[in-house]
């Protein structure tokens, strides 16, 4: 047998073993995770009950966009046929900026919670 | 079993330093903070994992690490170093924002100029601890508040530093509704707090088309270094407006953006090995950073203050806080902080407009700080 | 204060010159004519954006400019440099192109070969004016119609040229209602252009799969030169026939199209400051433009008549226009002259066959010049 | 105060100074064409009032081959039937080009007003 | 005259060769099979198309063949030859990939290891018949049956064979439901193939989260040289799963992967021009690449087999040959082969673990053999 | 006339001839294609019509997965509880894999007609 096709030999047997070894300590991880996860799990659906009462339907800057303009409204008659004038042109979208959709970035969500 | 040996030295055993796990753990935590809190997620995310992957320490010369030239991860580095990645975001960013607000107050716009004195007096404040010009430059931008400016900034004046401006420039972003309240509540009293300013008046599509057209030709001439930035955003923000272009600008705020965005925060993630990332200008960079924002917040609101001295329209000063830009997240600290007072009070338009004001602001900053020391 | 003069050297003050301050007017003119008139908004307003952004006068050595070697403006300008812009765009092209009507009509396709003939009469004259061969193919190309075709052909054989043959050719393209009627009515008789054709025949789903595969196998045979283009094209053309790679397909004609045509437009634009622009050379190719322009039209409506001559099913000679590309203005030019003598008359789906020609007939003729001028 | 701290003081307050002067400028600026446009907009209005009586709510080429379509089927009644035909095969779409949509490159809309 | 004929030179008819007709038929079959069989069509329809493309024959000079410098095809060629068009494909693929079943059935990984014998026995096989160590590897990871990973290693390793090796890859993932079952039938009993699998519990959200990550480490510690590979993929998996990301996951599983798809595609068949492609070498890397899909299959079954005598749960030893990767055609082939003995038998939620474990083994195993021979 | 000229008049002469050849090759190649596809045609339309019989209204992965989530709530009655526990987190998807949609690469759709 030349000595480049022992080389290839061994190297195949190490090389087949490394695969098994990472992916036996991926199944290993996963296994135990998986373990751990079980009281995470329980936990968590206690906490999904609750949550499923307390979840907002609406996010919160909506809901103050939403009362800002029905606030702007009712503050002075006059502007509300100003409002009901620009509604059908919707290029325009009115003063209040829809800008709290561009939350790509320099931007966080403000936590729901509080 | 010598190929075996030579096998695993290639891994990442032999080479792994304490500074690693120390780096492996922040990136856990950007990805831990980004899910849990939603704090900047489609930043910290890409970043934090790419943290994890730049420090898997490699043998040299397997051409993987992303300072070894012609590397995969080099290569989409490239956009940073060379400074293209921000330009390209801004693009995207205009073509996402709406200028209204700020239209339709624009003596608000002064705020955005405020703020950015968190920038120079940072930048005064690290000359004093002994950077250099430039690095100070690169660190003053962090007052800002802005990523892609930071980044493209101190991609061309001091690219070392790179890694350590933008974690600590997104940190404190995120950051922002935990630094803002405080200060905004030390410089204001609660009669302040309560002022309602009156809506504004609606914007027509005329304006909207000309404000990028003009603003762009101020800031190019006055600032021309400004311009790989608001080059672009006003571009951008053409886009959106002109009514003709839509399906342009549709693809620049959605595919374009997510593509930049991915390979930037991913390839900034991993050019944070701990060698490089885990040195004392870092720990003074995260120093300076936090007082920046400090800063800037303060100038912002202190700045509003001064104008009602001056004028009959009062403004609340809470929005001058939303200056710093950290678009929209500080606006939204305003909205929530006047709200702790008086719930039936919306600021969060009116702070939008100094918040817009305050990413022109940086932008035409980074231009002078360019300008000056590029 | 030595520094603010510094600064203030930088800015476009001290630099700016009469010639900028034409091609601002220019570029402003661009994006209004895009914006009121709907003239290609999705070309015009990149590129009047661009003519901003490139009249902007720099500093040299702030490394902002699309001349300076590693600016922001001069990395993205490569794809136009390097010629792989049009060739991409080309591609999302095909993804959306229609071949049914040129596929019902196959020998309306001759209209398209006869419109071409602008292209090298405008060569002919453009060295009769004293231009050397490879600028003369340049100016020639614009008489192609086609935007891609000539920026990328001038960019291989005249890359000085680029900005104003660009500029000019979309300018003409936007000009083609304004440009085509007279054109039309000079050439043709109230009876000629009262004449209905008979509606065509469907196309199989077969025949529209085989067409992107046969044609580009016999235009790459012939005019290999062509390949860049309608390799690209035809490419794109399979992949939306295809019916089974329609994903691709949608990506290629929305966020890929869309992602090169701002890049493209914009750094066009970009390219033209004045000291490059505003030359004699410039006007000369403006005047070639036009002629370009009136003698593809003419030649294709020509081309119509005598092919009433010499077969029984005769063509509406309007529809000769249509062969200049400007891909589907002319054709809708077509239509609208057509309905002026005849409401009923819908020419328009005639029409789409030698415009779609048209567009092939370019880029063979672009490959003919690259092969022999390149 | 050592020279690069002096340096450093003198180039914060220009710089600033400059930022100051470029939002101001801005500042003006819009409020300058906010001022203009008040009377443009109460052209605008005017002009949208009548618009909105007169604008079409089709665009012109679909309605030419819309109208094309039908005078298609009626020029012979042998067609009618094959359309019906073809229909359903959504890949086909017919002879008539929806080329139209191919708007993105050399082209522009044939203005509406015409 | 004489430029006629100089220009019909540049022409294809004098340097046309038999072995590009036979590059232009086998072009064309792979665009027929994509089309009429739905085999592997958004990528046989792109390599098909640019297997035309490339044996269209160019005199040297035009600058348009892909093996001419600066050509556009050589530009959009380096995404393959710098090897960044896999690692981004791998993002899509993570992007769009779910791990649960994997995560279900932790136990059935192993027979996504299994598999990968497949890779290292035709590496000896290679080096016996006289490939040099660095070709054999290459083509030893055609037994990964993974294309992007296929394109990857072979790009590092021996670009001039990528062309036959990236065919020879995809031919045989679309042949996987021919060349699989008679393997499967010869190497199980009815019995076994009966064997009914238990199904497994479903995977919390929190598991489906960390998993990226802590795969990620340990790929990356063990075989660094698969992290760019891996990294890209459990990036986007990490993008998919951690809620707060999805509009990046989105862009990254359509319009990025799409783009680099159709670009990669088309320059790898765009690369097989004839007197490349069409050697003695090809054909033995066919013969390999045959006989590592084979031996990568039955390992799989075996493995399944003796995971059996030594477990209490029984595995259907069907499922082992999903270990190749090919997702996710492997597992729909147990599917059918399984459903022939026992039509209520559903083996495709099983399959899949082992499936993506092959993805991930694969990976794995271009690692290793990047890092030896690289 | 000059001899740049000349040589220019010759080169817009055989220019413009190789362009008519070209597409006059494209025009006789679509013409005889359509001759041909009118057979094929003619046997499409039978098949057509066969086809629209045979056709599946769904593919067969989707039909296969469908199926065996009915067979695991068949298989065990305890697990019919826990389905519809976890039906409305969306995120979750349960266990069988949507992984039939990860149809990039490595792939290629079982043929249906098998
Ligand atoms: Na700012
Ligand atoms: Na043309
Ligand atoms: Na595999």
């Amino acid at each position: 047998m030349s000595e480049s096709i022992q080389f290839s030999l061994e190297f195949a047997v190490i090389g087949i073993s490394i695969v098994f070894l990472v992916l036996a300590i991926i199944t290993g991880a996963v296994t135990l995770i998986r373990t751990a996860d079980v009281r995470w799990r329980e936990k968590e659906e206690r906490d999904d009950a609750a949550a499923f009462e307390r979840d907002p339907t609406i996010d919160t800057t909506t809901l103050v966009l939403i009362a800002a303009a029905c606030a702007t409204m009712i503050q002075g008659r006059f502007h509300i046929r100003r409002v009901r004038r620009l509604m059908p042109r919707t290029s325009q979208q009115g003063t209040w900026s829809v800008q709290g959709r561009a939350i790509l970035h320099g931007s966080h969500v403000v936590p729901k919670k509080r | 079993m010598e190929t075996l040996l030579q096998f695993l030295h290639t891994g990442a055993f032999f080479n792994f330093t304490i500074g690693n796990l120390v780096m492996l753990v922040v990136g856990a935590i950007f990805i831990y903070l980004a899910i849990t809190k939603d704090y900047e997620p489609l930043l910290l995310v890409p970043i934090g994992f790419g943290i994890l992957v730049g420090n898997i320490p490699l043998q040299w010369g397997m051409n993987i690490g992303i300072y070894e030239e012609g590397s995969v991860l080099s290569i989409l580095y490239k956009g940073v170093t060379q400074g293209w990645y921000p330009p390209l975001i801004f693009l995207g960013i205009g073509a996402m924002t709406d200028f209204s607000s700020l239209l339709a107050s624009p003596r608000l716009v002064l705020l955005g100029a405020a703020a950015q004195a968190g920038i120079f007096l940072t930048f005064l404040g690290s000359v004093a601890l002994g950077f250099s010009f430039t690095d100070a430059a690169a660190i003053g931008i962090i007052g800002g508040a802005d990523g892609p400016t930071a980044i493209f900034l101190s991609s061309k004046l001091a690219p070392e530093l790179l890694g350590a401006i933008a974690v600590s420039a997104y940190s404190y972003m995120a950051l922002v509704p935990v630094i803002q309240p405080p200060i905004i509540k030390l410089l204001t009293s609660k009669k302040e707090r309560l002022i309602r300013m009156e809506p504004a008046k609606p914007v027509s599509k005329r304006l909207r088309i000309l404000f990028p057209i003009i603003a762009f030709l101020i800031t190019g001439f006055i600032a021309p270094g400004s311009l790989n930035l608001l080059g672009f955003l006003f571009f951008g923000n053409l886009l959106k407006e002109s009514g003709v272009t839509e399906r342009l600008a549709q693809t620049a705020r959605t595919a374009f953006i997510d593509i930049i965005t991915i390979l930037l925060g991913f390839t900034v993630g991993a050019s944070t090995d701990a060698s490089r990332f885990l040195t004392p200008a870092s720990i003074k960079i995260f120093v300076l950073g936090a007082s920046a924002f400090a800063v800037a917040t303060a100038c912002g609101i202190l700045f509003a203050k001064l104008m009602n001295l001056l004028t009959k329209k009062k403004i609340n000063p809470i929005i001058g806080a939303a200056g710093v830009s950290a678009v929209p997240d500080s606006a939204r600290v305003c909205q929530m902080v006047g709200a702790q007072e008086d719930p039936r009070n919306f600021l969060i338009m009116h702070a939008m407009a100094p918040n817009v004001a305050g990413v022109i602001g940086s932008a035409v900053a980074a231009g002078i700080l360019l300008a000056t020391f590029g």
